[in-house]
């Protein structure tokens, strides 16, 4: 693939289908520690975005990213949608208005999605959130990014790679932000279920810019 | 999953149109977003009332819009904040010179998109507030939590701030009330069974048959601790030592009693212990001044209750006092 | 069984002192035979309004005492009709030189122990007379039964007889009416969950998770049929036929349409039920002229719902829509 | 046992002590075809009886009946309460005011209760009631009083025993009264409770009068 608006465009079909894959797993875990709504969520919106690419793509990636922002944020609700809206409107920006993204642009957009999650949920690494799994995929992304030659695909398996590990490390953690920090000790031994989407979201991003 | 129910998805708008159809009188129905607007909105020279939550709650929020409480309520999905663009269009039905106040749970959902929703209001350059309620004392109110939520309080949060309004309060004038109920209300929840979340299927968490959550949420969200049912008299005075020392409420208050249904349980417990809290609280030379008792704030089927108390002072007793009119309170001074 | 209650043999009672200290304004509470009285009965000159049953089904009947509707209300043990010494104490209480109305339930019981209380009434030569509601088209009413039970109706015939004899009908008059409201109105009701009766401390029925018990009773009884749970268009329209086929209602008809909860349904899908049940009606050519929506009549914490219609014309609308002040129903004119 | 005033209010007291022992098989069988309280209510009446008794048994046998008969109308509610109430007014009246009854008055006195019972439920034998048990009960204690030098406890033996049969026999009955009609054929297959406790009871006073 390369990353033109419809080479993004078709990464988030793949991310939504990946989304509805797993919309059990992740109300599941959501049940656990939160009010089991978290799959539902982000499956409706991902749909809505594959719907609103549906009449015409837009021009470039950033145009792309931004679409899928605001289809975030006016679909999804709850803590997800505002939070995974504010890092596609973030990324969106960031790329400007190039018409492709290389490994190094791919990288920065992370980044500053990433920066937006923290800005809009105020969350640090270890409170048992999406960033857990967000922040080490944007350092690994940037370190790909830096190795000679590297492509997209390299850039966001290495993201991939990083989130799946980031997702994991919050099965032991107390939850201190979201609505599994009501549990306290007992929100520890669950995976959270927005950093297990985050990996899930760049795992299949990453596949299919292979 | 035993529910009256079509598809899933499309359970908040069937029961929207079920409320419309009831309550043509009090309200009218926008759909996508779907928003629930008082019949006579925009009301001239009012500052607006507005608030929303996740659905399951009911009749949070949408019972309470009418004369003398809310101008617009906010549904989202079950159990999930509604977007920023269906708080938007509440403020556009509603909104006027007068401004308007947003109240809003303390949940990480519902402050973030109800946070957008007031910057799209003020770049159309509306004077749109927010207070954020959070009542719940049963979550430790630090940072190593997403902070205190928002129950019952709501309620007669949405009350007082409305019958402000309705008597032509100034838009800072009503923020200040609010901020002043917020800090004067407190309360606690406990739950014999789990709630089943439509599109989930399963009930929210698993209790043995002589367990409980107590401190429970509102959107079957674990409680903070498991305890063994135990006896009314027992339980309610668990309740009450929770709430009362929080604030603390002390000999000689004057307050409002509000226990609340979380949807299940039926009017039999209710009242029983809405007696039993009563007789604790005078025991506490705590004077019982205003009550309500009934499934308020609820979450689904989930059985369980809530007791909220508010102090009381003139002011607060004259407005909660003052006529109401929604599908849910109804009543004349 | 998860109750927040003390001893099973007490509830009745400590949930009255509850209902007491909430609603003082309303009513008084007198103990040992328990009866929830107007608080200020007798009301000189007015034809007093009395009905009773087995707890269980609150807000029924202690709930709707008050200006515009019960003059007093008799509750049994739960799911108990009470007993004569009951009902002559609300009698006593009530009903001077205009006589009295007792609005009993078709259950053996309720009709046995309100007809000695009757006679206990004329001994002491008050003009007391009683009516049998008998709304629910589930039974079939044939000397195979016990006759139709009382349902669903009840509450609409205390609403409607208690703006009668507010505005001063006579007991001839007012008895009339409920003669004519009894014949005009009709309900079903369907269980998706068992209620558990405190004493008994087990579900009164079992049901599979993919069953449901259709023409349901109040008493946990087990329904008349037990078919599989449905969507809640096929399921409402199920009973929706029921009702309307049994009078019939017909096309061009003015109807009231109640639409109950069981006590463990959650509003949002009652109100989703409501919406179906309108748009059924419409499609029928009968008219909803008015409405009522809520858990009014109920069967503990079961889930499950109940559809009730009466025909309406003018004066029954009329006296639907006069003001009425109760801890469960209150508008004004 | 002699049948005196006190002597029935032993007997009462055996039958209280019975109820107790089987109220919780009374709400199991009154859970599957009724509203499970018959046993929970009986109980409270019969318990009541013993109270009444308890600061001065009245003077003749009747006066006896008659306590019993106006406590379990002011204390037991739902159909049995005025029911059995019924039974025992009509029994207590039939006996009138003498201090010692025989065989034959106690036959004469089922059969006065079983005729209130009809009068006040309208339920005939097969109605799967209460009825099913008293009615042949009634028959049977006529029939032992005939028989030359029967006393009070060969005649109640009779009628607990026809009692018993008689309740059993409800089992195939599909219920034509009471809250169990309402189950239509599905009715059948069970006992009625009713009909269960009606032969409780003229088993405990069998075995008192022993
Ligand atoms: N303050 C926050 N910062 C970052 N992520 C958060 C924050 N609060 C919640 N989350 C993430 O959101 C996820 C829950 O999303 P979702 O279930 O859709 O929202 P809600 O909690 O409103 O139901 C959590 O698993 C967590 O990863
Ligand atoms: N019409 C009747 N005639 C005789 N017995 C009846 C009649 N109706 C009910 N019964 C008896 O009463 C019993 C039920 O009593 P109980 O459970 O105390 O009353 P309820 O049905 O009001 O809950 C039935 O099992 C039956 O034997
Ligand atoms: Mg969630
Ligand atoms: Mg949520
Ligand atoms: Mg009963
Ligand atoms: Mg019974």
């Amino acid at each position: 693939m390369s990353c033109t608006a419809n080479g993004v465009a078709d990464a988030l079909r793949a991310a939504a289908s990946a989304i509805a894959e797993h919309r059990v797993e992740l109300i599941e875990l959501d049940r656990a520690i939160g009010d089991a709504d978290h799959g539902e969520n982000l499956n409706r919106g991902l749909a809505a975005i594959v719907s609103a690419l549906d009449p015409a793509v837009p021009d470039t990636p950033g145009a792309v990213l931004k679409l899928a922002a605001t289809t975030l944020i006016s679909k999804v609700g709850g803590a997800a949608g505002p939070l995974y809206g504010t890092a596609f409107l973030r990324a969106a920006t960031k790329v400007g208005a190039v018409s492709e993204l290389d490994a190094a642009a791919v990288a920065e957009a992370l980044r500053a999605a990433v920066e937006g999650v923290q800005a809009r949920g105020k969350a640090v690494e270890g409170d048992k959130t999406m960033v857990d799994a967000l922040l080490p995929a944007a350092a690994a992304a940037e370190e790909a990014a830096g190795v000679e030659g590297a492509d997209v695909a390299a850039v966001l398996t290495a993201a991939a790679d990083a989130a799946a590990k980031g997702a994991e490390s919050t099965v032991d953690l107390v939850a201190r932000k979201g609505r599994a920090s009501y549990l306290g000790e007992r929100s520890a031994g669950h995976l959270d279920p927005g950093a297990r989407s985050s990996a899930l979201l760049l795992r299949a991003l990453a596949e299919a810019a292979r | 999953m035993k529910k009256i129910i079509n598809d899933p998805a499309d359970v908040v708008t069937e029961s929207l149109r079920g409320f419309a159809a009831a309550h043509a009188d009090l309200v009218r129905v926008q759909y996508e977003p779907d928003v629930v607007v008082r019949a006579d909105a925009p009301v001239a020279g009012k500052v607006a009332i507005i608030s929303g939550g996740g659905s399951g709650h009911e009749p949070l929020h949408a019972g309470f819009v009418g004369p003398g409480m809310l101008d617009a309520a906010v549904p989202g999905a079950v159990f999930t904040s509604p977007t920023p663009d269906a708080v938007q269009a509440a403020v556009t039905a509603t909104t006027g010179e007068a401004g308007a106040l947003l109240i809003v749970k303390n949940y990480t959902g519902d402050v973030l998109n109800f946070e957008t929703a007031g910057e799209l209001a003020a770049a159309e350059g509306l004077d749109v507030r927010s207070v954020v309620i959070d009542d719940d004392v049963a979550v430790a109110d630090s940072t190593f939590t997403a902070g205190r939520r928002g129950v019952g309080g709501t309620v007669l949060l949405e009350k007082i701030t409305g019958a402000a309004a309705a008597r032509g309060d100034s838009l800072d004038a009503v923020e200040a009330l609010a901020r002043k109920v917020i800090g004067q209300v407190r309360s606690i929840g406990v739950a014999l069974t789990a709630p089943t979340v439509p599109h989930a299927g399963e009930p929210s968490f698993e209790l043995a048959d002589d367990e409980i959550e107590f401190g429970i949420g509102i959107h079957g969200e674990p409680g903070r601790e498991r305890i063994k049912l135990e006896p009314a008299d027992a339980l309610v005075a668990r309740m009450v030592d929770a709430v009362v020392e929080d604030l603390p409420f002390t000999s000689g208050d004057r307050v409002l009693l509000f226990t609340n249904s979380m949807g299940g349980t039926p009017q039999l417990e209710l009242y029983l212990a809405h007696g039993i809290a009563e007789r604790l609280l005078a025991e506490r030379g705590i004077t019982v001044a205003r009550r309500l008792v009934g499934p308020y704030i609820t979450s689904l089927e989930m059985q369980g209750i809530s007791l909220t108390l508010l102090k009381l002072d003139d002011e607060l007793a004259e407005l909660w006092d003052a006529p109401v009119e929604t599908a849910a309170l109804r009543w004349r001074a």
